[in-house]
């Protein structure tokens, strides 16, 4: 048995058990998490309001977050795009794509112990700036970068 | 032969996310649409784009979608199926029943049971025939991927090719039919029909060609003769599909304004023998990533 | 003495035999795929059946005897059929969309689209598009260095119509012997390679 | 059902680096068919992924991550041996959840 489940089982019952396992992340996670997903935020048509349905209406730009992504990207299809936070105390980071129908691709909760570095592939419509956007210690905080999107396969 | 494709944005008109990616199906007379980005990425300066596009082309194949098929084709290979209810454990493709390591990097070859040549495509469909009770006709009916369906054969071909990742190719030409493979398979290569007279070499007989702005390998040549056989099979960013060589060979002969050629064919097998034979010596990476 | 008249005896076997060999790979090949091959939408088998020139040109390596050869290409020549109002220059705007446009001939064309020229597809021909291929030579400036006359008109015509009349074993498709382009569709074509005005020439 | 995810997680430079493939169509919903029939949006929506019951990535998604979706993060503490979990859920309450040994 391990340290965590030990302690919580210390706690014992209650609402603080529920609030404890809840913490450390052992309910089911639909319970939890089909309350999470940010549909305001989702199906925002703009970049604009994105930002606001995720709470980060004022931001600061940083040089404290890297992005890697192509500077061309050979298929919009499948856009790989890393996402790097300095920033003491990164509490998620959220990757948005200005031009795409709805902007926002992906919102990552990263948890203490989890370092603040993920990576993904997403689509993109067109020629497009990419945010990554990152909350820490409460604060937003933004980078961008545009990435030119190639469209018309061949062969191969 | 992979004349550019114009994606069907036109058929696809009201999709506001013209995931060109997704719209897959048909070639469209709307170049305008799609050529323009394009253009972009033409003019900048070149190498720095390839560049860019192989780096970011082999993080991708570090964890390439293919692996999701080759998982898929590993299951079915193991599992008992089809009328006899039997596995394919017992499939030979040439190094022995169930010996898969390096046996992708060593066909085309001649099978004696077979009495052929068989490229691996034609080799699992035998197998499925003769150990798993599967008719030919039914797994020729549609053969390639789809968005609603990957072909049991194309994840089994992903599965075994895998499994000769880092290998070098050494397709044998021992057998009397292997050369013969080989010979035929220059031939069909080479041999020039159809409404625009085009043969393979046509596209694919000489040195730093392109079709727009997608390059071509001379195929003929030692030095690019491996590209014929690298990344295949492979995950098509468009339309995120899995296709063999077996698809691959039947898009270039649609390109070449020919009939379809029949699925896992003999004219299939001793193309590729030819075009891989030519390759031989060289590292297979493994399936890869296609654009 | 012996010995050397069995060596050229056998040299002339061995170069015979090789000859028979290749054709009959050749012979094999032809048979397997009119075997393998199935008829899907517009491409019927039939297409595996060589015409002349094309068997020609399988059968030399694309390089025939000079002899004939010429007599071929005569032919291809004679088989041209020019508009019948000696008119050769059409639209060079309607030219250039057919230039961009790759359909045409394949299994998976066919019904009301009209077929293009694939031209970009091996020519750099426009200033404006940069997505081109290199199988062909650029055809920039064309009508600038080759000049607007008559006669570059019916042999830019002719070239587009029927490429194998003035270059056998061309890689270039017959446009218009094959059915291809229209007469004018490759009138419009003309005029994007010939016409003053047409941003090829600028 | 949903065909497995792939999962590799490796200790590099002290954290454990996981990188996931996962199965799944993530269709926008914006393009139609043949026929000019709308394709219903199908995607995940959240994927978690926890080791040693302790949630060490959550992830809400849109329709915008590429089709057959990659995730790749890292978390300090794990040991070799030792199982992470990874769940998706898409948006028709479809879910799926594989397993894999730390390496």
């Amino acid at each position: 048995m391990n340290q965590t489940r030990r302690n919580v089982l210390k706690a014992g019952g209650g609402a603080s058990l529920y609030a404890l396992l809840a913490a450390a992340g052992m309910l089911r996670p639909d319970t939890a998490l089909a309350a999470d997903w940010n549909q305001k935020a989702f199906e925002a048509k703009n970049l604009k309001d994105a930002f606001d349905a995720l709470g980060a209406g004022s931001r600061a730009d940083s040089i404290g977050i890297f992005m890697t992504a192509p500077e061309i990207a050979e298929n919009g299809a499948v856009v790989p795009i890393g996402a790097v936070s300095k920033i003491p105390g990164t509490e998620s980071i959220a990757i948005l794509i200005a031009k795409n129908p709805t902007a926002l691709a992906a919102n990552f909760d990263i948890p203490a112990g989890t370092e603040p570095s993920v990576s993904t592939r997403v689509k993109m419509a067109e020629t497009s700036e990419v945010h990554v956007l990152v909350k820490a210690q409460g604060k937003f905080y933004v980078t961008k970068k545009e990435i030119k999107v190639t469209i018309g396969g061949c062969g191969g | 032969m992979s004349s550019i494709k114009l994606r069907a944005v036109l058929a696809l008109s009201g999709l506001v996310l013209a995931c060109a990616a997704h719209a897959q199906q048909k070639e469209a007379a709307a170049p305008k649409k799609t050529a323009a980005p394009v253009k972009k990425a033409a003019s900048a300066p070149k190498d720095a784009v390839t560049a860019d596009f192989d780096k970011f082309r082999e993080v991708m194949e570090d964890a390439s979608p293919a692996e999701l098929f080759e998982a898929k084709g590993e299951e079915l290979w193991k599992t008992r199926r089809g009328p006899k209810n039997a596995s394919l454990e017992q499939c030979d493709l040439g190094l022995g029943p169930g010996i898969l390591k390096g046996a992708y990097v060593r066909m085309p070859r001649y099978f004696a049971d077979a009495g052929e040549v068989m490229d691996v495509e034609r080799r699992i469909v035998y197998c499925m025939v003769t150990l798993q009770g599967y008719k030919a006709e039914d797994l020729a009916k549609q053969p390639f991927s789809s968005e609603s369906r990957t072909p049991d054969p194309v994840s089994l071909v992903t599965y075994v090719a895998g499994q000769s990742r880092g290998m070098k190719i050494a397709i044998p030409q021992k057998h009397a039919k292997e050369r013969e493979a080989y010979n035929v398979g220059r031939e069909i290569f080479n041999f020039r029909a159809g409404a625009w007279d085009f043969s393979c070499a046509s596209c694919h007989g000489e040195d730093g060609k392109r079709i727009r702005t997608q390059e071509l390998p001379n195929l003929t040549s030692k030095k690019d003769a491996i590209r014929a056989f690298q990344g295949w099979p492979g995950y098509r960013m468009t339309g995120g599909l899995m296709h063999t060589l077996q698809w691959r060979m039947n898009d270039c002969f649609r390109q070449q304004r020919f009939p379809e050629p029949g699925y896992a064919s003999e004219t299939i097998a001793d193309l590729l023998t030819y075009m891989g034979v030519n390759a031989n010596g060289q590292v297979y990476k493994g399936p890869g990533i296609k654009r | 003495m012996k010995t050397f008249q069995a060596s050229i005896f056998g040299a002339a076997v061995l170069a015979i035999a090789f000859t028979v060999e290749a054709g009959d790979d050749r012979a094999k090949a032809v048979a397997m795929m009119k075997r393998d091959f199935h008829a899907k939408g517009i491409a019927g088998t039939d297409r595996l059946n060589e015409d002349g020139l094309q068997a020609l040109c399988n059968r030399s390596g694309n390089n025939p005897s000079k002899a004939v050869g010429e007599r071929l290409q005569q032919d291809q020549l004679e088989a041209i059929k020019y508009p019948a109002d000696g008119k050769f220059l059409g639209d060079w705007k309607s030219g250039e969309r057919i230039a961009q446009n790759g359909r045409g001939m394949t299994w998976s064309d066919g019904g009301a689209a009209a077929n293009g020229g694939s031209c970009y597809n091996c020519h750099q021909i426009g200033p404006n598009e940069t997505s081109f291929g290199t199988i062909g030579n650029s055809l920039r400036q064309f009508g600038k260095t080759r000049g607007n006359t008559p006669e570059m008109q019916k042999y830019v015509y002719g070239k587009i119509y029927n490429a194998k009349a003035f270059n056998l074993c061309s890689n270039m498709p017959r446009f218009g012997h094959s059915g291809t382009l229209t007469e004018k569709q490759i009138q419009d074509l003309v005029a994007l390679l010939l016409d003053p005005s047409s941003p090829v020439n600028q | 059902m949903a065909d497995p995810m792939r999962i590799r997680a490796v200790i590099k430079d002290g954290a454990v680096n996981v990188k996931i493939l996962m199965s799944h169509a993530m269709e926008t919903g914006q393009r139609k068919d043949g026929d000019g029939k709308p394709i219903p949006a199908h995607y995940i929506q959240h994927v978690s992924a926890t080791w040693q019951g302790k949630v060490v990535l959550s992830a809400q998604w849109g329709t915008a991550v590429a089709k057959n979706p990659f995730l790749e993060f890292s978390f300090k503490g794990g040991q070799k041996g030792e199982k992470i979990q990874v769940t998706w859920t898409d948006n028709k309450g479809e879910k799926r959840t594989d397993e894999a040994t730390i390496n």
